[in-house]
């Protein structure tokens, strides 16, 4: 029988399961098959803290949202119109966020009564009527799979892994996605495991014609692929994103990559991924601790390397003393915080903005360090570049802040041509400017560019150019310990303005303003990129004005800045803190910028922020 | 070959450049030496300049690496690239520089608070690694630059301004803590015999990998003479280390070791007990059961103090096995960038 | 007295209040344990909880201290006093716990990476201090939380997330660098087998001071079997260490240890050598190197691991000594705070 | 013959000699005297960072100045009237200090050609008429020393060294100090060395009557005691301060004291002051670094200690991670930062308030923490106590904030009446309250009490109230792991209304006015209370008005200062740093504050304070 075809602007679904289910795979698969049809789509992974939570348990539930439209979308959505749940746990945990109407398709096998009590369900609810606001389609993905498989010998639990294959299948159908990627992807991976191989891609076709033939399904989906810039596109996360800007970093400024780490949740990912990258000569190196990650990197910045240490908020808190001390000696070192909520361990699966303050000022003495943040996982790739950027010209130690959105959520990125990219090597003179070589007075470590204020970088090897640098306070030029009060007042005043001066280099903040009578700004920072967007547009899809302008440079501002919050009658600045770039603002303009904070380790949605948005215009 | 006409490479250098001819001053600074009148580091000081022309490296290649201490301050002295970093993370510095630049002759000078206290940690990684570091402990057994509290090695007991009614905490040996942490070099000399200092560090740069080096050192300020027993000219219990040769000792040489029950080394007159039974030091067998053994003979009391080289086992130093992964990872020629970062699941949009 | 009528307190636990006829289930929280199905930590929890009425101390007083890592979740489970702390810190916050608390048993939970890694230092240093704390490392040779990186006990050239090309550190031997460390009791264990893990645990309990054990634990996700070698039935290389007892092991305990040159410990045919070489295992030996030569046959193939109690060595615990200092300093009485802060040289304004 | 005695209201004096010679000896005797004398006086030692630079040398100088009067001063003073200088290397670094007309006493026998060329000295200054401009008085103190001990069977080095004894004798006569306390001291120092005894107290005599005889010394100074409220007085250093008011707040807590630290400058002294009172039960481990240091004392509160540890900026930087976690499992706990100069190792000697920022933001994570800063050496006392009263109040860690001004700088101390100090011990229900035992649900370690919302300290040892802490996000009141995002956003709101709510119990700000007319509100806060208060003065002399307020609590900030600091046209905030009070106060009220920043490792001079403060008050 041919389905009626319904075409929709776009859709938001989610994947639900045990953390044993393999809803991330499934939700990556589907994503890559949505990026290629061509729709704009933006995703978020959801998953336990624990490694593997006892199975059915609400803290085992592992979910992926994707959301993908036929126009440019900047979020992963707020409540999915289709829930994939593929046991109670994932009925219960993600039922909250589902609205009324919304399809809901579950995996009746494991609606059993042990399954359902382990969560607390006393009566099944897909008996109990409980279910009426949703359009319910229950299917019983592990039997319908097991009975596709049954001619492929394989263990019964391994028939039954293959489920997921079935709901993507299923799915697939219902959304007419391509699916040669997904069969490429499985060659790929079971290529080497005919059986199971087979196993999934028979799993997968089932699926499909599950839906092509079950009066269940009626209506088939269709969402229009979106009018994106042409080029030549790939779906990325923010950590491989930030990988790949550091080692294009590497190459842009001719410098061999160092990488000191220590293992952290979100934050292993740039680890993982650098490591793979030997023949970019990338040297990852994994240290006992945090402090020797950064160390390590500041001993290989020390020695000629672009060198950079990958963590989260409190391997942070442990590389304060450290990066102090590239703050005292002025080298050049990455200093990358891929945030998570806190305080302390927090929950370590979670994105929050919080550690903003503490990479400003979380060091002992005037300790000034630029920072930098991304605002999309794609943006990683161009942030890592700046911040690169940053760190050669003035020889500095920057902080790069990501969080854990970004770091596992991911979106299309138009691939850029490698011509397009800054050339760092030519930011600096490598090891002897501003000294020249022959000039009389002998080499200065601590002699600066006038204009920059950037110290040469002179590195071990470098004949005539041996000289001693620590964290004990130096004589302006020459570089030699020196206690004297004066100089002392005049070295912590130049290591200031030298960070200051950075603002020189950098763009001025852009306003987006189309109606360009708004009289509330909108202002962020970081991640929240997508959802202000959001936010922004559903304001201006009932007729009012807002600006929206995002800051990528948290330290030094854009020189502009001050200029632009003037311009406004009322500033909202969203955070997913209690206000932190809220403080600074207000400390530097005196501005009495209105903060929106919701601290729930989860992306703003983006109805409670547009809310928010009105409520402030309402008060204009 | 034992013809070779002029002495081989120190053999932990043979990726560093070389040059010849360099004299102890052209590794002496402008910067003024500031230790106490009498301090043992500057004994040290002036052994480890007069040697380091014996590494046949241009001065540039040379970079000396401290942490936070009286001793720490050393770089400052010696005129060749120079860090004088943070307490206890020198270790750690100097591992990212000889781990990404095995072209430099790499040495770390650090103390007992700060490299047993504070750096603990680094220390005895950077050790397991085997990272081509040499790293030289001031062992004054007190924290100097502070002025005077017990460190990890302060004998328990010890009255200090921070234990006032004596210290609580049984001491570490250097020697057997860089021996559990899997060591491949481990060393111990005195601040006041040139000579043998300087052939420990000899034997270390010739070492490939990490070399640990204990030197008793005299802080005649806040511990003076914490090493008088082993400083009489004829010290009976200090035991000169030498391989290959039968360890003697004591009154011109009377005293030798032989093992007694469950493998604990024993001082017995020589005389006593025939040649065969009386150790021979080998300091390059790969357990090092042995020198762990020997590490014990010193009981705090100095009644029996090895020095020289306990141990000295190759194994491949940690710079030279992360650039071979690079080395055979472009072997097959270099990654591009454009193709990297496109991924192999892209699609045009028209 | 062997005519005791009823046993005798376990030794560390002479400052802990007593109460007697608690029962495992007592020390079960309400918590749902979340490990992944078939982790060691399972049985090590279940050995450790049934292993806790055997203390005789008020559940009140059992405190079990963690840092991160899946292993360091199990204090959650545990009914008693609980801190699941920041990673690698345990040591350090049981230290101030035990030192100002004589009246406690405190317990240590941590990983190889928790204890090894980030620790070490802290690990090492609450060891040279004899601390009343008993720390029990799982060891699974990988780090587990953050989802399969190696670890300082991983084997050189292991392949994980992080070494995609290999490992090129050379891992610790944590029994090795405990004794290298000072460590007063040390000991090995495995997670499958509970007679043996809880013989371990009541030796540690029973030891005045720090106690450290490796606890050889299965991460079935991301290291499975790494220590299938020695869980095999009969696992030939398999050395279990019994004090005052011959050790014998192998097929029907056929082979022995002697002592070969250089006081290497050496496995034979038993019936190949006269009895009175085969060595008998003394854990108390004040001299750590017959343990450490133990520790140093464990070469990482398995060929040869010893488990059991290594070194048990009476030293005095840290807080004891410390609850020392302050009773002889208040033995004639308590200090007068107005005296203390007007101290001896005031003046009158009148 | 009898001299002429002039009366002064005031004097600064100067001892200078190299580290060898004993000047902080001989400057705390010369203030022991002044204080058992009855003047006011402030003292500010100085000296260098190694422990011994070589003999003569400018690193190696060493000095202590000592500011006294007939009325009540506030700072050690800018520039000495009289400079003791004893040997040419003290002269040179400190000539630069000396005011014109100033007297200047010189140790002749030191300055032979060598020691004058070791300086850069190419002429002898005492012999080339370039210290015209001062009333200098060359005394050849070595040699009197050693011919006044002939008698005694000393080697002339022990002889030699008793010169700094000469010195303080003859200073003793010229302003009329009391020597018995100098006598006493000598006694029980060297009781058991007779010779070494004899040779000082000869040395005193000597130096003493050596001012009786001398043509030299025609004038004798006169400075009448101060009138000062009446009471048993003493004179005390900051760190001595710091740890009498622990040991006070145990006592006061009746909690055990414990405290773990490692040794750093300038704060070391702390841990050496508690080591010595085992008799109050004090607990002093130190610990292996920082991190044990804060480690181990988290570890003794969870046991029921008044816990704490002490530090300096670099490790203070390190300590950041466990004191996120001391916030996140909600424990009492003191966390001392005697601050330097920084950055990284900076300037360990010297004196700087550059941590205010780290330590309110410098943790990952909202991360809210109460900071109190002590503003005289005395007045460590205190706010050591008052430290105590909030961390055992609202179940908190507490960052106290001193300097090496204050650490190393005395005064005289009203000594106070124990019974006048608050009891702590009444002001927290230990270990059970909210929960009353009998409650039938359960002991619940997050349940809060209503008014400061502080958690039960519920210590190991206790039946019925057995419970896991850890610093993963906590389920409200129950508080085990809870990662449901509305729970950590309560979770860190309520965790930061508990540090905002300290503020209902502190005292409003207090300002002082005396014109009561004034337009310029000076506030500051820490150790520039007293060159602030100088600063003051002076303005108020020359007819002006100023008002002048300073911050005890600098997080979070008596509940009137917003009001206060609107009161006036403008607020000066003078800073040892480049302005870190003033972001918060621009930041939270809005206030364009004016900031004074001089970073040179130093106190404020008051002159160049003073000269600020008109400069503003000028553009009013
Ligand atoms: C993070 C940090 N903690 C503490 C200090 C203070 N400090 C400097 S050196 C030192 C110990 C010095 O002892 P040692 O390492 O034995 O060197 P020595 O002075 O005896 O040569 C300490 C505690 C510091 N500079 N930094
Ligand atoms: C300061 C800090 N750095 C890193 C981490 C991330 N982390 C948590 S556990 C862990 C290692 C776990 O390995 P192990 O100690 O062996 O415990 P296991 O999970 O294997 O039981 C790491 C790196 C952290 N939580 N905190
Ligand atoms: S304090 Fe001791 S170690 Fe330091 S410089 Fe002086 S003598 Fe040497
Ligand atoms: S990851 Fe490994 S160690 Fe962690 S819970 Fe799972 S099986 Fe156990
Ligand atoms: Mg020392
Ligand atoms: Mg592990």
């Amino acid at each position: 029988m041919t389905k009626q075809v319904q075409e929709l602007d776009h859709v938001i679904i989610r994947f639900a399961g045990d953390s044993g289910d393999g809803m991330q795979l499934t939700g990556d698969r589907f994503t890559q098959e949505t990026a290629v049809f061509g729709n704009d789509l933006s995703t978020l992974p959801n998953f336990p803290a624990e490694i593997r939570a006892p199975a059915g348990t609400l803290p085992g539930v592992s979910s992926f949202q994707l959301h993908f439209a036929d126009h440019d979308i900047l979020t992963p959505g707020d409540a999915p119109d289709v829930l994939v749940a593929m046991n109670p746990a994932a009925l219960k945990a993600n039922l909250k966020d589902l609205p009324r109407g919304a399809d809901l398709i579950v995996n009746t096998d494991e609606f059993t009564k042990r399954n359902l009590s382990k969560v607390g369900y006393d009566k099944n609810p897909l008996e109990d009527g409980s279910l009426e606001a949703y359009s319910l389609h229950p299917v019983p993905l592990t039997s319908l799979t097991v009975k596709a498989l049954e001619d492929l010998d394989l263990t019964r639990k391994d028939a039954e892994r293959a489920k997921n294959m079935f709901a993507l299948g299923l799915l697939s159908w219902l959304y007419g996605r391509p699916s040669e990627g997904t069969l490429n992807f499985l060659e790929q991976k079971f290529g080497k495991k005919p059986e199971i191989y087979k196993a999934n891609v028979t799993a997968f076709q089932a699926g499909w014609n599950y839906g092509e033939t079950t009066e269940d399904f009626s209506v088939r989906y269709e969402v229009k692929p979106a009018p994106i810039a042409p080029g030549r596109y790939r779906n990325i996360t923010g950590n491989t994103a930030l990988s790949y800007g550091l080692i294009a970093a590497g190459q842009l400024a001719k410098l061999p990559l160092f990488l000191g780490s220590y293992p952290i949740t979100p934050a292993s990912d740039v680890l993982h991924e650098l490591a793979k990258h030997k023949k970019f000569g990338v040297r990852t190196f994994q240290a006992e601790d945090e402090i020797s990650a950064v160390g390590s990197a500041l001993g290989a910045s020390f020695g000629g390397s672009l060198a950079i240490t990958t963590t989260s908020g409190p391997g942070m808190a442990l590389k304060a003393e450290t990066v102090g001390l590239a703050v005292s000696v002025e080298l050049p070192l990455i200093v990358v915080d891929v945030q998570r909520a806190g305080p302390s361990t927090g929950m370590p699966t979670k994105t929050e903005q919080a550690d903003l303050l503490m990479a400003i000022y979380g060091r002992n003495g005037e300790s000034p360090v630029p920072v930098v943040a991304a605002a999309s996982p794609s943006d990683c790739f161009y942030a890592a570049i700046e911040a690169a950027r940053i760190a050669v010209t003035y020889r500095t130690p920057v902080i790069l802040l990501s969080d854990g959105y970004l770091a596992n959520g991911s979106e299309p990125w138009q691939i850029p041509e490698i011509s397009s990219l800054p050339d760092l090597s030519t930011q600096f003179a490598f090891t002897t400017a501003p000294n020249p070589a022959d000039n009389g007075d002998g080499f200065q470590p601590f002699r600066r560019d006038p204009v920059t204020l950037a110290r040469p970088w002179a590195v071990p090897g470098t004949p005539g150019l041996e000289h001693r640098i620590g964290g004990i306070e130096k004589a302006d030029g020459i570089g030699s310990i020196s206690y004297d009060p004066d100089n002392h007042d005049l070295m912590v005043r130049t290591r200031q303005a030298k960070i200051d001066g950075i603002a020189a280099s950098i763009p001025p903040l852009q306003v987006e303003d189309p109606d360009g009578d708004a009289k509330v700004l909108v202002l962020g920072w970081g991640s929240t990129y997508g959802s202000i967007g959001a936010a922004v547009r559903r304001v201006r899809r009932t007729g009012q004005s807002v600006a929206q302008a995002h800051l990528r440079h948290l330290n030094p501002f854009p020189s502009n800045l001050g200029e632009v919050l003037h311009r406004y009658d009322k500033v909202l600045v969203p955070e997913i803190n209690l206000g932190q770039l809220a403080l600074l603002l207000r400390g530097k303009f005196l501005v009495d910028v209105i903060s929106f904070n919701r601290v729930r380790g989860l992306p703003f949605r983006a109805a409670e922020l547009a809310e928010a948005i009105e409520e402030v215009i309402s008060h204009e | 070959m034992s013809e070779a006409t002029e002495a081989p490479r120190l053999r932990s250098l043979t990726l560093v450049p070389h040059k010849a001819g360099l004299s102890a001053k052209d590794f002496k600074s402008d910067q003024e030496v500031r230790w106490c009148p009498g301090c043992g580091d500057y004994a040290i000081l002036a052994a480890f300049q007069s040697f380091l022309p014996e590494l046949e490296v241009p001065r540039e290649n040379v970079v000396v690496i401290s942490g936070i201490g009286c001793s720490s301050r050393l770089p400052y002295y010696v005129d060749s690239y120079g860090f004088h970093s943070i307490h206890g993370r020198a270790p750690a510095i100097a591992t990212g520089l000889a781990a990404s630049r095995p072209d430099l002759s790499v040495w770390v000078i650090t103390g007992d608070g700060d490299a047993l206290s504070i750096g603990g940690n680094h220390l005895i990684h950077s050790l397991r690694r085997n990272v081509n570091i040499k790293i030289l402990l001031f062992n004054n057994r007190i924290y100097g630059l502070t002025k005077g509290q017990y460190s990890p090695t302060s004998e328990q007991g010890k009255v200090t301004k921070s234990t006032p009614y004596g210290s609580l905490d049984h001491p570490f040996n250097p020697v057997s803590l860089a021996l559990g942490a899997e060591a491949s070099f481990v060393a111990r000399s005195v601040d006041s015999d040139r000579k043998h200092l300087q052939s420990v560090l000899r034997a270390a740069a010739d070492h490939p990998g990490s070399a640990f080096i204990e030197i008793f050192q005299n802080c005649p300020i806040f511990n003076d003479d914490a090493f008088a027993p082993v400083k009489q000219p004829k010290a009976p219990g200090l035991i000169r280390l030498a391989h290959g040769e039968q360890v003697r000792f004591g009154p011109d040489g009377s005293m030798g070791l032989t093992y007694g029950p469950y493998g604990a080394l024993t001082a017995v007159e020589a005389a006593s007990v025939p040649e065969s039974e009386l150790v021979v030091h080998d300091a390059t067998r790969e357990d090092p059961s042995y020198a762990f053994a020997l590490s014990r003979l010193d009981s705090g009391d100095f009644a029996h103090t090895p020095i020289g080289v306990f141990r000295s086992a190759d194994r491949t130093p940690y710079d030279q096995a992360m650039a071979a992964q690079l080395e055979a990872a472009q072997a097959g020629g270099k990654g591009d960038l454009a193709s990297l970062i496109a991924g192999n699941d892209t699609w045009e949009v028209s």
